[in-house]
């Protein structure tokens, strides 16, 4: 059921949050956490339904509402997970709570997301910077969930040093499965790590998937876009086959306020992910 | 959750602005309920010296001011200044363009001597300030909002936009229309555009926006027939002790 | 649509009836230079003959600039339910573009997901247009705004000694039978109303070469040089979206009372002008010049909704001319685009 | 018993700004006794020099926040004297209506919220809360009342807007005067509660005869316009002030003092209802019978009851000024007289929620303030509140230090000083003997 479909089923207007609980708090690093949310209604939270890139406007009550990507798998149907980043206002009072606070949810959001159907039967290549990962975990979760869809797949995730690299336990498990390869690096190394150093761009030239049977996805800072996409044109990838999920101010989610217009689209409700020919037509979105 | 300890201190001002939390009426019960008052000299005959959140009105205007407010700075978590005099110097700061000796002077002849009158300052001046509730008199939702945001632990929203956004809510004609003057185009919003409500040009109580167009500003004025003085005048009724920064973005 | 025609001497009782019998919205006025649209209990405070209104009058009773959208209560369990103001009114005296205005909003109220707030007061709205005179810096023909061919129930155009009288609803059809009486209008009618059209045409002194902006604007986009003198003088203020018909940004603030127990979600009117509206969380601000902001304004306004709906966020009424106290001029600078893009 | 007694309170709470008391007694004599007040100067009348007629009420307003419709008054009378401005009756009612409530919510203040907590035997408001919520939702409710009036016609509460000289650059609508007139008749109720409640107070006993100073006019009881009149049997156009009023600098003393037939005087409520109380509503010369007032009154304390007969015939009163108001119409083209800014002195004199407040400006041929001077309410009872206390503490000598202490707090909040107002206080220098 749609977001819209449900809001007419309760006779409801689009600002109205559902009531669900965070019913797990796991510590990614000094700034991310990781909330498990399940919904108070039954009938709500089996018909929940999402795909990887689309995001959810969580209030957290007497403070406001701001948007977050889901990063859990859209497979599974009990609950969903969420990714923050201690920022500011609502991100630093959800820092703050403890397992089984009640939240309120709309969602979930955004007509664009990571096409993982069309991806099918071709070679993926995933591109994150920083919290850039959050978003590209669910669609993760779902190609590694049908893995045998899928033909080679990559992860390349850069971050500022180790300590900020978040999904450790994930990002371990990946490498002993041995069907994604993964490449990692960081901004400033300490002394133990041994991986790549510098930005996650510089990884890019070594990819070697033809461009006409490769989707690519990217989600980072805004700065990093527009160098993984020169890199990304160097090698002849189409422009139409490289996703992007886009940031921008949202008050509402639901095309209505209108904070998220870049050229002539909106970010809530035409993306947050575009391809890259979409957004050459945007002037205004790198 | 617990009762934040909230001290209300006045420095040189008028008053109002203690008196506009008393004007809160609807909302003084629930206020004194949400938090615990230890000191508020309006108000209450104990005081205490411990508490957490201080809102200050007045400028600093005395040496005797000085000690005070930075005993208070040393011991709450969180300083709001309330009102045009403590966060911008407000009025008072009329004085330091005289300089203060001249002004001793004016009001008190071969007594001036007596008096204990340094130069008028902000609070910031001598302590870190958090939150500014702006304007003369501070608008009393503000106040409320900023001491709600603390209990609940949220950054106080504070308009940086500048008044005429309100004004245009409220549905005002535009004073400019009528001959009047008005600082609403590069003054902070935040007091529901009160003057324009009651065509009377804003007077920038509240201070001016971070970056404030001052150049169209003054071509504007100058075509209502202010001369350079005049508008200097007007930026400085509230702001003069931060007149400085006002004639440094001047080309 | 039906034609009829209204004699001027029943039109004042027509009036009064419909003050007695609904929330009757209304020009009034406000000061010299200005009226507003307010609620008339009395047909003496009605004056129809108006020039220029601050805020248009769909908009403030559409989509107030201060509206609650959300209730709740907190406790053991969170209440949370939808608040939806909607009562029957009448907006009386509307003219030709703020009614396309309207439109407008109607449209983009119930794009990609309807909005309750919007859509159901203006489902309880019943519209009576009527012209007024246009200030000079109205471009409105140039867009096709200064006239309504639909968002009405009754359209007045005054004429000689009687009303020319346009029904687009059943409803307008109703409210004329049971208040007044009309005649069927007859060729004679569409003569005198045809040519008081024209003349009213003619009023119209300003003028915007529009056809070829679509083009135009992407090829100067980028000329910095262009955009910064244009934007030079703006204050960041906001005035010319807050006066504007069909912009509609807004931010959504949650406001709980000191008990801690009883919030409730409001929206604002927001402007696209000022530097915070494209802050996001991190200090990372997508468009933190003046010009790209103005440049913004003037896609969304004349661009944008070509692609979506096929018409302008713009109907030319010229109130963000008029307010705009660095004289920026959105019909000059559409031309000014036209002109730097053809030498 | 103190034969011995070294009293200080510093600040002294609940008065409106703050000031010190300082009492030694030595073998049951006072040795000194003063009060003080450390509150800073202002130097307004250095301010308001070389600025345009339409600024001075703006900047006095400042002055002081509670009593800020009284300072603009008192400042746009002074400057339309000065430049022979005439406001329409109009502009006059409406300035006398948004004047009443100014001291209605001074004296809700005041007699509610900082001095009956001394009744009742409690710190301060917020025990009050606890223990007497009726009075304190009175206090709230007549208190919101007056407030909204003043905002209504001033645009604000604190600091109004609309009030200029000349008259209002914006009139409030025939609906608001209708919605006035219905709130200040809802208060009624509250009145009569307050009358019962006021009734079970015991009020000290004590009296000192001093000369009561107020304004004075045939058919008002006046607080906006009026002659300067005393009880000592003189009475004077207020613009010939000088003539009776001295203002000097006392070197033992703390502030200016001021003096006229004798060497203090009192202004404020008492002084008011002294001078003026045949002209009371009669409703209000009901509460005052009710509650034993009856001039003239020589006992301090009855000042605070002073100010609640003030608040029933401010309520009267404002009442029939809106009838008349509304009779008249409202007038846009009234609103406003003309102004020829020019050369000229005029003065000011209003009575204050604490009494006797006057601004005297002179203006240079380019319409800008060339000198200014102004002798506020607190400043002139200085003299008088340490003559009382002088006779009350010589009375309670053989009480112990706190009840001595809590008389005087009493004694000095019954005055209702309002110390911001402090145009030109000084700072005491602490003699020591
Ligand atoms: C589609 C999308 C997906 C996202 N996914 C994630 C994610 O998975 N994880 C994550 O950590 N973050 C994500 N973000 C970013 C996240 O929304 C912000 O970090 C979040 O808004 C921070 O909220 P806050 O209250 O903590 O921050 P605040 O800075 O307090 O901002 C609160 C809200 O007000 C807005 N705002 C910011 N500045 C101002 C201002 N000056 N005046 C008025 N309003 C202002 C913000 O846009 C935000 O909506 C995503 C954003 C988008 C658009
Ligand atoms: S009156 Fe002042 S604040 Fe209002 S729109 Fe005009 S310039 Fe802006
Ligand atoms: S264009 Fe004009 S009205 Fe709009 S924000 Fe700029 S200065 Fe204000
Ligand atoms: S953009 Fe300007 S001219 Fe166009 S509709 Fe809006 S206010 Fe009117």
């Amino acid at each position: 059921m749609g977001f819209e479909e449900k809001v007419k089923k309760n006779k409801n207007t689009i600002y109205v949050p559902d009531i669900a609980r965070i019913t797990r708090i796991e510590y990614l690093s000094p700034t991310e956490k990781v909330f498990k949310i399940v919904f108070d209604d039954e009938e709500i939270k089996n018909k929940f339904e999402f795909k990887p890139g689309q995001f959810v406007e969580l209030t957290v009550f007497g403070l406001g509402e701001a948007p977050f990507s889901i990063v859990s798998n859209p497979t599974n149907k009990d609950f969903f997970k969420l990714c923050i980043r201690n920022v500011g206002n609502i991100s630093s009072a959800l820092h703050r709570m403890v397992e089984g606070t009640k939240i309120g949810i709309r969602g979930p959001f955004g007509n664009g997301y990571f096409p993982c159907q069309k991806m099918k039967n071709h070679n993926v290549l995933l591109i994150a910077g920083g919290l850039g990962i959050a978003p590209l975990m669910s669609l993760i979760r779902y190609i590694l969930h049908y893995r045998e869809d899928y033909k080679e797949i990559m992860v390349v995730y850069g971050a500022v040093n180790p300590g900020s690299i978040l999904f450790k336990n994930e990002i371990q498990y990946w490498s002993n499965r041995g069907d994604i390869s993964l490449c990692l690096s960081v901004d400033n190394p300490d002394n133990k790590w041994t991986g790549e150093i510098g930005v996650c761009t510089k990884l890019i030239p070594r990819v070697d998937f033809p461009s006409n049977d490769t989707y690519i996805t990217v989600c980072g800072p805004p700065i990093m876009y527009r160098y993984v996409i020169d890199e990304l044109e160097k090698k002849k990838f189409k422009p139409e086959n490289i996703y992007l999920s886009l940031e921008r101010r949202m008050e509402c989610g639901v095309g209505k306020c209108n904070h998220c217009h870049i050229g002539d689209k909106l970010v809530c409700v035409d993306g947050p992910v575009f391809n890259l020919w979409e957004i050459r037509n945007l002037k205004e979105a790198l | 959750m617990n009762k934040p300890k909230v001290g209300v201190f006045g420095f040189t001002g008028c008053g109002g602005c203690q008196l506009e939390i008393l004007n809160l009426e609807d909302q003084l019960l629930d206020l004194v309920n949400a938090i615990e008052i230890v000191h508020f000299t309006e108000l209450v005959t104990e005081y205490s010296d411990t508490y957490e959140i201080a809102l200050v009105e007045g400028s600093i205007t005395t040496k005797h001011g000085v000690e005070r407010i930075k005993k208070i700075g040393n011991i709450a978590k969180t300083i709001v200044a309330i009102g045009a005099c403590a966060v911008t110097g407000g009025l008072n700061c009329l004085k330091n363009l005289y300089g203060p000796e001249k002004a001793k002077e004016l009001v008190y002849g071969d007594k001036k001597d007596w008096i204990d009158s340094i130069e008028v300052k902000p609070i910031d001046a001598y302590v870190k300030v958090d939150y500014y509730a702006r304007g003369c008199p501070p608008n009393r939702f503000e106040i409320v909002d900023i001491i709600r945001s603390l209990i609940v632990g949220r950054k106080p929203e504070i308009p940086n936009y500048p008044v005429c956004i309100e004004c245009k809510r409220n549905g005002n004609t535009c004073v400019f229309e009528l001959g009047i003057t008005c600082m609403g185009p590069v003054s902070r919003a935040g007091c529901n555009s009160r003057c324009p409500n009651s065509v009377s040009g804003c007077e920038a109580c509240r201070g001016v926006i971070d970056d404030p167009n001052v150049n169209a500003h003054k071509d504007l004025l100058s075509e209502y027939g202010l001369t350079v003085e005049d508008i200097m005048e007007g930026f400085n009724l509230y702001n003069a002790c931060k007149g400085k920064t006002i004639e440094k973005r001047d080309k | 649509m039906l034609y009829k025609v209204l004699d001027k001497g029943v039109y004042r009782d027509f009036v009064k009836a419909l003050i007695s019998e609904y929330e009757f919205i209304g020009p009034k006025k406000k000061d010299k230079s200005e009226h507003d649209f307010v609620l008339i209990k009395d047909i003496s405070e009605l004056d129809t003959n108006y020039m220029r209104t601050t805020i248009p009058p769909a908009k403030k009773i559409l989509f107030p600039p201060n509206e609650q959208l959300v209730a709740y209560e907190l406790g053991e369990n969170i209440n949370v339910r939808s608040v939806v103001e909607s009562s029957k009114k009448i907006l009386f005296g509307i003219n030709a573009w703020d009614i396309n205005g309207m439109n407008f909003l109607d449209e983009f109220f119930t794009t990609d997901f309807i909005d309750e707030n919007y859509i159901s007061k203006r489902k309880k709205l019943i519209v009576i247009g009527m012209d007024s005179e246009p200030t000079e810096t109205n471009f409105s023909p140039s867009i096709g705004a200064e006239y309504a061919k639909d968002g009405f129930d009754i359209y007045l155009t005054e004429l000689k000694n009687r009303y020319f009288v346009r029904i687009a609803t059943p409803k307008g059809n109703e409210i004329l039978e049971k208040y007044t009486k009309v005649n069927d209008a007859i060729a004679e009618d569409f003569k005198e109303y045809n040519k008081y059209m024209d003349n009213y045409r003619m009023k119209f002194k300003m003028s915007v070469d529009i056809k070829s902006f679509y083009d135009d604007f992407e090829s100067i986009y980028d000329n910095g040089d262009f955009w910064k003198k244009i934007a030079k003088d703006c204050y960041s203020c906001g005035s010319c979206n807050l006066v504007c018909p069909t912009c509609f940004c807004f931010n959504v603030k949650d406001d709980i009372e000191l008990n801690l127990k009883n919030g409730k979600k409001i929206r604002e009117w927001d402007s696209c002008m000022i530097p915070e509206y494209g802050l996001v969380a991190g200090g990372h601000n997508f468009r933190p010049d003046k010009e790209n902001r103005l440049k913004k304004r003037y896609r969304c306004k004349l661009k944008t909704f070509i692609d979506k709906f096929g018409k302008y966020a713009c109907v030319g009424c010229g109130r963000c001319i008029e307010a705009c106290l660095a004289k920026i001029n959105i019909a000059e600078d559409i031309n000014l685009v036209k002109k730097e893009v053809s030498i | 018993m103190a034969n011995n007694l070294n009293i200080e309170v510093s600040p002294l709470a609940r008065v409106e700004g703050h000031g010190d008391l300082i009492i030694n007694v030595k073998d049951k004599k006072i040795e000194k006794l003063m009060f003080r007040i450390p509150e800073s100067p202002r130097f307004f009348e250095a301010m308001l020099v070389g600025r345009k007629h339409d600024e001075p009420s703006h900047i006095t307003s400042r002055i002081c926040g509670i009593c800020s419709v009284a300072h603009t008054c008192a400042s746009i009378k002074a400057t339309e004297k000065a430049m022979g401005i005439k406001p329409s009756q109009q502009t006059i009612k409406l300035r006398k209506l948004i004047y009443h409530h100014e001291n209605v919510q001074s004296n809700v203040l005041h007699v509610y919220f900082l001095a009956a907590p001394d009744f009742f035997g409690v710190g301060s408001v917020i025990p009050l809360i606890e223990t007497h919520p009726e009075v304190v939702n009175i206090a709230l409710r007549v208190k919101k009342m007056a407030n909204d009036m003043v905002r209504i016609i001033g645009g604000r509460a604190v600091h109004p807007i609309r009030t200029v000289a000349g008259g209002f650059t914006k009139l409030p609508t025939e609906e608001e005067m209708i919605k006035m007139k219905e709130m200040l008749e809802a208060c009624y109720p509250d009145l009569e509660k307050s009358l019962e409640i006021l009734r079970t107070l015991k009020i000290p006993e004590f009296e000192r005869k001093t000369e009561y100073i107020s304004i004075s006019d045939t058919s008002d009881y006046a607080l906006y316009d009026g002659n300067i009149k005393s009880t000592d049997g003189w009475e004077i156009d207020d613009q010939n002030y000088l003539d009776k009023i001295n203002e000097k600098v006392v070197q033992h003393s703390t502030a200016k003092h001021c003096w006229a037939s004798r060497d203090a005087f009192m202004v404020g409520a008492l002084a008011r209802f002294n001078n003026n109380h045949d002209k009371l509503t009669d409703n209000a010369k009901k509460y005052t019978e009710e509650l034993g007032l009856v001039a003239p009154c020589y006992n301090t304390f009855m000042n605070n009851i002073a100010q609640f007969v003030e608040i029933v015939h401010s309520v009267d009163d404002s009442i029939r000024l809106i009838d008349e108001i509304l009779e008249d119409g409202l007038d846009e083209g009234k609103a406003m007289a003309d102004i020829k800014p020019g050369a000229g002195r005029g003065v000011g004199v209003v009575e204050a929620p604490r009494g006797l407040l006057i601004h005297d400006y002179t203006y240079n041929d380019k319409g800008r303030v060339e000198k200014a001077n102004m002798i506020i309410p607190t400043g002139m009872n200085y003299a008088n509140i340490e003559k009382d206390m002088h006779a009350l503490v010589s009375t309670i000598l053989d009480k112990s230090e706190d009840e001595i202490r809590l008389a005087c707090e009493m004694l000095i909040r019954a005055y209702d000083p309002c110390i911001s107002c402090s145009t030109h206080f000084l700072k005491v220098k602490l003699i020591n003997k």
